[in-house]
């Protein structure tokens, strides 16, 4: 269980990572609609501590067996829970990943950035954004990347970009209605991307003090 | 907060017992949130299936019934539905003759509905989407999530539910509905902002004394804020900023709509101030439709959409429609 | 401010001209302030005629039209109406079968009422008249002007309005109207204050988060005032108030009105909690209608109304109606 | 014209009486409403200016001859354009007090004062108040009392009539659904019947000015 000494990880390490992710949306919640009411229509928080809580509900009741299978789930719940921008682009990102992942025991962190790679893809081709359009997306591009290095460097690329997003001007979702009025405000989903992050990061930490501790 | 409600996690289910209790000539599943008209699926008629995001009363489900919509799907307050709502309806009110998807342009609904058209299709269900996208107050649509659609939306689902009615088949009730688009344009005022349940504050800061021209049906910004104006000057600048971008060259059809708070007093004097601008232009008026359709909670303000109609698009609108917020023929 | 109007003194005027442009079914007078069903008089066939201050819309121009009022008389915003109005619409629409006038409980409506009856009656013209008292927040009527009239109106005018749209003579019309009054109650509450025209501010003091227990409905105050309550809990106030006073032996039409500036979406839910306290009380709901019908401008609010009908009554509110704002039958 | 000698006056008396009354509900029409929106609807300023301007325009157009044509007159105004409470109460006191007056030319204070009483019963029998119920009553049964005395009595007695509403529950108008909250309040009906008699008084003051000037 957990990462192993090749650094490989199983499913129960992503269901925790997901556990993570829903703790802190739901601690933060209030900040992502704070974020999301200056240029958007102030649910965002509202959104995802409603689909992160039925992912982990569902999660709970039927453990699926691999990695792959646990983001598919998770993917397939907040699509059917959060409604409005997110929740499409979210579930997208987390089941395109779980199908690359395949069906798989365990994977590696580099799989887990080239299965996210796919996910990102995804997530730009169904919202049809790219970087620089103060979305999720500013997080996500950086934050894959990252992951090839490390959980840490994904994280900091992911919290980096979501900062980047403050002088943009958006064009994608809600907040494009704005125009120039957009600039100066931090993206809502690029900053709950970069809680996806972040979780993930101190999961991985928590894992590997597991580990030692197991070890 | 001087909401009527018990707390803000319920507000959707609450709803939507109390319209089931209140009409019986509806379907309404309060677990799944879909609203279906009692009838469904009706032998050999196209389905036309709506939804967004609630706040909007009566739009959508206040416009299920004979002659409109066959299901509407009512989302969280602002946030669109998800997928598994418009197929459940779909597989509802499809009778084999196709279901038309009438989805407003705000990312979420284009999202969840295009999801929802894959997922009814793998379910064998024939499936079309029509993208209502009538606001002018959005000008650079090029570098925006597009116009969005708002008072257009019950003339689309009026007309092209009416063609649906006649036995149309789908890929011409779905013409119908995207001419009814193509020919519509909306202008939105806001005189007040709006407070969602979960929020409990307003939307934006509107200080009395100003107004917000060209605000989206969830309290978006507009064009510009000016200092208060008559009810004649409003007139003026919505009407003329419809008019700019539609150049009707026949008759229209003039919904004059209230946010929410606006009194219907202040609408029906709103809409002689429309009309008189409407004349001034040279623009005959074929029908008119005074009322709180597309609203936006309590938001104080007003919209105008007009739509140019041609001569079937007329009979249609005039067609005998029995659904809880809009009825007339027969 | 937050009024969509030109000036306060042409508020009514506007209204007038917007309400003839949006309905070519009904004649309306803008000089002399009369609203008119087209087709009136209709031969043989006693007419309804109401009215009373305005900022109550779609009461009660909105409920002109076959199978409810024949005429409406609209007054100065809050301000009954002039005899000279009442007497111009009675002799539009009598056909020598006579006139009823609906008469809401207020100093002004019955004094202009009655002395429109007495001018009406030299004309020639047969007069009987209902006073409606349903408000129940009104509690020592020995020492006050007596309950007020609220949202039992709209079943006075609906279900005598059908009686005299089946040719029931003058008498029976007006037995029905008193029967229907007699058996209905009301309660509203205010959740914030409403704003005339005129004055440009609150007409009364409510701080946010408390709410006004039996408010009238031109903001006149009730039972007492309280921190907000749910949904829940204003239902079972409400709902009680007038089950205490009516004491229905059989089953019930239930109104549940918006004051003006709560969405649809919390009527409807508060819908819901009225159908829960009803069954709770073993009180048969037979009808509901749910809806801004009796508004206060824009005050935020809502009201129950319920009817203890017999066959007779339920039979004539099923009766076909053709008005702007109340539609169904035929 | 104006008050003769013999200390009656003519039809010219009542009109201009009225265009003082006039003026001073415009003049007033802002406390008059204030006092309203205490313990009523806020109206009771715009129905009385609206009411007698429509008098005193009707007045000029079709000047009656006798004092007790512009009496009926301006109630029948009254009675056409205000509408609520004050309305008809207001135009059945003018008109009854003309047809009581009957069609002489000229009247005298104590024949007005007779006429006025007739009026002010009729007030009483339409709306079923009486004196103690906190409204216009209160001011108009102690100014016909004191008119048999003089003008400035009459004034006077209003006035106090008026003050003296303040104590009062309501138990007529709309001020009665306050029940106890009503009281400490004025009555802006008892206050504007004050108005018409401290007007009717200057207008006297006025005459008798003009008619020492003219002797
Ligand atoms: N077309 C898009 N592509 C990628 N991300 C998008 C797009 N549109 C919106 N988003 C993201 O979604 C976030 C808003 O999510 P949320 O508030 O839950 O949905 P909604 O805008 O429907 O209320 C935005 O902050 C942005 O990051
Ligand atoms: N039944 C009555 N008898 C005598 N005067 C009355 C009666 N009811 C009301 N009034 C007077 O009318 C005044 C209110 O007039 P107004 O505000 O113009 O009418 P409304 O109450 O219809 O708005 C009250 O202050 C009171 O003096
Ligand atoms: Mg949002
Ligand atoms: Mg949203
Ligand atoms: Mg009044
Ligand atoms: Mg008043």
């Amino acid at each position: 269980m957990g990462i192993d000494m090749t650094g490989t990880f199983g499913a129960d390490f992503l269901v925790r990572w997901l556990a993570a992710v829903a703790e802190a949306v739901d601690r933060e919640a209030e900040h992502l609609t704070e974020l999301d009411s200056a240029i958007g229509d102030a649910d965002h928080g509202a959104n995802l501590t409603r689909g992160f809580a039925a992912v982990t509900e569902t999660l709970a009741k039927e453990p699926p067996a691999t990695p792959g299978a646990v983001l598919a789930s998770a993917g397939r719940q907040l699509i059917s829970t959060v409604g409005g921008a997110s929740g499409p682009l979210y579930g997208t990102l987390l089941r395109r990943t779980g199908k690359t992942l395949g069906d798989g025991d365990r994977v590696t962190r580099e799989q887990l950035a080239e299965a996210l790679g796919s996910g990102v893809a995804a997530v730009a081709q169904l919202g049809g954004a790219q970087v620089g359009d103060k979305t999720m997306l500013d997080a996500l591009v950086p934050a894959v990347q990252g992951l090839r290095e490390s959980f840490a460097a994904a994280r900091a690329a992911a919290e980096e970009g979501a900062l980047a997003t403050v002088p943009l001007r958006a064009r994608k979702g809600r907040a494009s209605y704005l125009g120039e009025r957009s600039v100066g405000h931090q993206d809502p989903g690029a900053t709950s991307s970069a809680l996806l992050f972040a979780a993930l990061d101190e999961t991985a930490l928590a894992e590997a003090g597991r580990t030692e501790g197991a070890s | 907060m001087r909401m009527l409600i018990n707390v803000p996690e319920t507000v959707v289910a609450d709803a939507l017992r109390g319209m089931a209790a209140a009409h019986p000539e509806l379907t309404v599943d309060v677990e799944r949130r879909v609203v279906v008209r009692r009838d469904a699926p009706v032998a050999g008629k196209v389905a036309l299936v709506s939804g967004g995001g609630s706040g909007h009363e009566p739009l959508h489900g206040g416009f299920v019934g004979p002659g409109m919509l066959a299901a509407a799907c009512p989302g969280e307050v602002f946030t669109s539905p998800v997928p598994d709502q418009m197929v459940r309806a779909a597989a509802a009110v499809d009778s084999g003759a196709g279901v038309l998807f009438v989805v407003k342009n705000y990312t979420g609904d284009v999202l969840n509905f295009e999801m929802a058209a894959e997922l009814a299709e793998d379910e064998g269900i024939q499936v079309a989407k029509v993208l209502v996208d009538d606001d002018v107050a959005v000008k650079d649509s090029l570098y925006t999530a597009g116009r969005r659609g708002t008072g257009a939306t019950l003339f689309v689902e009026k007309i092209a539910g009416a063609a649906a009615e006649e036995g149309a088949p789908l890929e011409r009730v779905e013409a119908i509905a995207r001419r009814v688009n193509e020919r519509s344009r909306s202008f939105g005022v806001a005189l007040s902002a709006c407070t969602t349940p979960a929020k409990g504050s307003p939307t934006f800061d509107l200080p009395a004394g100003e107004l917000e021209l060209g605000v989206g049906i969830h309290g978006e910004p507009g064009r510009e804020r000016r200092p208060m104006m008559t009810s004649r000057e409003i007139a003026d600048f919505a009407v003329d900023a419809v008019l700019e971008d539609l150049r009707p060259s026949g008759p229209v059809i003039a919904l004059v709509n209230g946010m929410g708070a606006t009194p219907l007093l202040e609408l029906y004097g709103f809409n002689a101030e429309v009309q008189r601008v409407l004349g001034e232009r040279k623009v005959p008026v074929a029908r008119t439709l005074v009322g709180n359709y597309v609203t936006s909670l309590d938001m104080a303000g007003c919209s105008v959409t007009l739509c140019a109609v041609d001569e079937e698009l007329l009979r249609l609108w005039d067609a005998p429609v029995q659904t809880a917020a809009l009825r007339w023929g027969r």
